[in-house]
């Protein structure tokens, strides 16, 4: 049921672990599907310097948080908040259409651990855009 | 890319077909492969087998061969048992006693009643998955057509007390089915004593195949046909009968009430072993009633991790196990029966169902329970809800 | 007791599962026996070899795979068709139309609608069991929401003029339901030029088992489901899957498939000597369109004599036939069919129906073309109806 690069991500799960002393810190969870995700930034410079991820969830979730923070490494704050569900889906090269939300998931992680940097720096948070949870059956099934 | 070192301790999903009960099945697809309802004599053998069948189910349960009727398993036989009912009996009154942790085959389908005008009223359960039959009792109205209560619940193996609840049922005079699924060939069932009207089996879960089942319908009971048509079964459920399949339920019904005895006896030993085994994990608990359950299930709760990835990693090591049932894993829906015993969400997601069969071992036993400490240990790690000292990095 | 001369005529009872059928199947009850649902690999075989038989019925059928869904049989496909629409659709419209002639399995469904406030169009037949699309058309109400009209008949094998009675449910958005039970291997059948939304199959008649079937359903088509339960297929049909039966309906479709065109010029000869030889005999006639009909379907009157006693005295010599059709050989209702057709009641009792199969020979058509006179002088004999001429004592 699930690729090979989300399986490798699975077994193998990269940037795993605690950050003391992150810049950001994001914890999101979908109380229904019974998982929590927490990213840590450390952020210079308005640049992603290192990302680490705890996730309770699926494999799809742990998969997800991993190619998430490998993929906002890096990246400015812009470039990781434009950074989609779908692009992460895509990088596993692939998701089960009932595990699109775990990335979704990932996505959202991100915005609130970027948000909890500028917040934490006396910024306003930016605004999530068009409500990510559209097009996933995560939320609306019983 | 099948693992080398395989152990299958999912049996309440799905059991291997036996070689005897496949051999006892070959002859009816090329050779007597006759339509039963036909006159000629090479349909003869269809008809005799599937007769024979019919006498083997009915001595497993109790039954006369008149009351059982083949179905294409245990999801029609619930389906067919709750709406037959629904449809025969509904002028008289619109309302269903059922339990909270039945089966989706048959929440779902009295949930489709709801939607038509019944009232079902779902009892809860206690901690450990039991109904009182006090709270049947209670729920019971001047309108109630039919109590419908599990013999064995597929998740956490608890054994509800069907007898006393069919007590109850025919003293007010209510229709009584029990979804028994899971315990054919684990615990005795006898229709007679059960005092029920309606009992649903199928044939994949005691080592018979996919896609046939049955449903005992006791003598004189008014129902409805589920799937209209032929003249099969006594009238009573249409369609060319699958004699392969019925053959196949036959034997495996046959065998798995003689080892029963002596197979359940060697399950509880095993049982015992993994439970104490995995119960020495930090933080972990048994789901479902100590003494009252299926002698080949268990199922725990590991704090702080999820059930998905609990199995991926076992699976990795060569372990098949489930969380839930195996019906709802492709769905995200936490354990509506966890819930109902009481569960948070959180850890109505996370539980390890192991369920053991004929074929399971001490070594196997073994090796599962050096194997789960190791990927519980890592997934805590990984998961945000582990506090410090549960940790090791 | 089976014969030593054994001539099998009754190919639309039901036919022998191919031995490559078998084959393809064998694995999937003690070696692949996961439970597809679930997450472990050994349970991916199952899964796979499920989507693999998916295709196969879609490229059978010029379907999407997402259209295609697992059942127990043709019953169920036709009652799942017509009930599902009729409670998604209930509310838009309680008008069904349908055929005199067809099958049990559609018949009883709309019949049971029909208590629960539906209204049903009986459409009428002309001699030769064919439906005429005006018919259809002049029926079409406002509240119409079902139109359901076979493929070919099962008794006297006439094929529907379907395409143009799907153009004409599709002008007037009405949802198409056709049964194409007997028509799989032996005509073309593509569901985008037929215009149909719905449309049912089962494996047993063309070489696959017995107790598996499918039900096209159109992308995007609304319908409710007819076994409530777990997530499988799609949401749509619950139930543990019978795989072996899947993989059973796959191979024995994609091998109907392949030799269609030329198992069909075959057959066509067969009958054609099979339908000479028995019209020679005095006072006999042709049920069923002469060239519209099923390559291997045979239905012939012979005045004065009754259906089952030409059938034991042909059995006795090693033929099975079959008047009308095999699910209702049990009761002893006229052939509805044929009273659609116009025969009298007398008539209706006394058809012969021979259904040739790929293993049918030439040598068998001589065979039972030197049985049948005398079978029927036998019983003209021994029958009161029988005119002087007609009798030789
Ligand atoms: C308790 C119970 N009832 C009903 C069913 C449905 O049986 P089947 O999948 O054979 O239709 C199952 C298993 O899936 C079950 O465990
Ligand atoms: C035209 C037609 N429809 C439906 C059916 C029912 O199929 P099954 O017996 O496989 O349920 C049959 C055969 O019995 C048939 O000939
Ligand atoms: S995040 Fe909920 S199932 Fe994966
Ligand atoms: S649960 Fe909200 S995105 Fe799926």
């Amino acid at each position: 049921m699930y690729s090979e690069t989300v399986m490798d991500h699975f077994n193998n799960p990269r940037n795993q672990r605690e950050i003391p002393d992150a810049d950001g810190i994001g914890e999101v969870g979908n109380q229904k599907c019974g998982d929590i995700m927490r990213i840590f930034l450390k952020i210079h410079d308005n640049v992603i310097e290192d990302a680490s991820f705890q996730t309770f969830g699926c494999g799809a979730a742990v998969a997800s948080s991993s190619m998430a923070t490998e993929m906002i490494k890096g990246k400015t704050l812009e470039e990781a908040w434009e950074i989609s569900n779908k692009a992460v889906a895509e990088a596993l090269e692939g998701l089960p259409p009932q595990k699109l939300h775990c990335s979704v998931l990932a996505e959202e992680a991100i915005h609130a651990a970027i948000n909890n940097y500028l917040e934490k720096m006396g910024l306003e948070p930016w605004e999530e855009g068009e409500g990510s949870c559209a097009g996933c059956s995560g939320c609306g099934t019983d | 890319m099948e693992n080398k070192h395989e152990i299958y301790l999912d049996n309440a999903a799905t059991t291997r077909t036996h070689p005897d009960v496949v051999s006892a099945m070959l002859p009816y697809f090329s050779l007597h492969f006759g339509n039963p309802s036909s006159l000629y004599s090479i349909a003869r053998s269809s008809r005799t087998a599937i007769e024979e069948a019919r006498r083997k189910v009915a001595a497993a349960l109790g039954a006369d061969e008149r009351e059982i009727f083949f179905t294409s398993g245990g999801t029609e036989s619930d389906n067919w048992a709750i709406r037959g009912i629904a449809s025969a009996h509904g002028k008289k009154g619109r309302h269903i006693i059922t339990t909270a942790i039945e089966h989706h085959a048959v929440l779902h389908t009295v949930e489709a009643l709801e939607k038509e005008g019944f009232e079902i009223t779902y009892l809860p359960v206690d901690e450990y998955g039991m109904v009182s039959p006090e709270s049947v009792e209670e729920a019971i109205r001047p309108d109630t057509i039919l109590i419908s209560v599990m013999l064995a619940n597929n998740e956490i193996g608890t054994i509800q007390p069907v007898q006393k609840i069919g007590e109850i049922a025919r003293s007010h005079k209510i229709i009584f089915h029990s979804d028994a699924v899971q315990a054919i060939g684990q615990i005795p069932v006898d229709v007679r004593t059960m005092n029920v009207d309606l009992l649903s089996i199928s044939a994949h879960k005691f080592g018979g195949p996919k896609g046939v089942g049955a449903l005992f319908i006791r003598r004189g009971l008014r129902i409805d046909p589920l799937l209209y048509g032929g003249a099969q079964e006594q009238r009573r459920r249409a369609g060319t009968e699958n004699v392969p399949g019925i053959v196949g339920l036959g034997a495996a019904i046959e065998r798995a009430a003689a080892m029963m005895s002596e197979k359940a006896e060697r399950m509880k030993k095993l049982r015992k072993r993994l439970i104490d085994g995995l119960l020495t994990i930090p933080k972990s608990r048994l789901n479902g009633h100590p003494t009252e359950r299926l002698p080949n299930n268990v199922n725990i709760i590991f704090d702080y991790i999820e059930g998905e990835s609990i199995l991926l990693l076992l699976d990795a090591n060569g372990i098949a196990a489930s969380t839930g049932s195996a019906c709802t894993s492709a769905s995200l829906d936490p354990s509506h029966v966890l819930l109902a015993c009481g569960l948070p969400h959180e850890q109505a997601h996370g539980s390890l169902r192991l369920t053991l069969g004929e074929e399971t071992t001490e070594a196997d036993i073994d090796y599962v329970l050096g194997v789960v400490p190791t990927v519980v240990q890592r997934l805590r790690d990984m998961s945000p809800l582990t506090p410090k000292e549960l940790r090791t990095r």
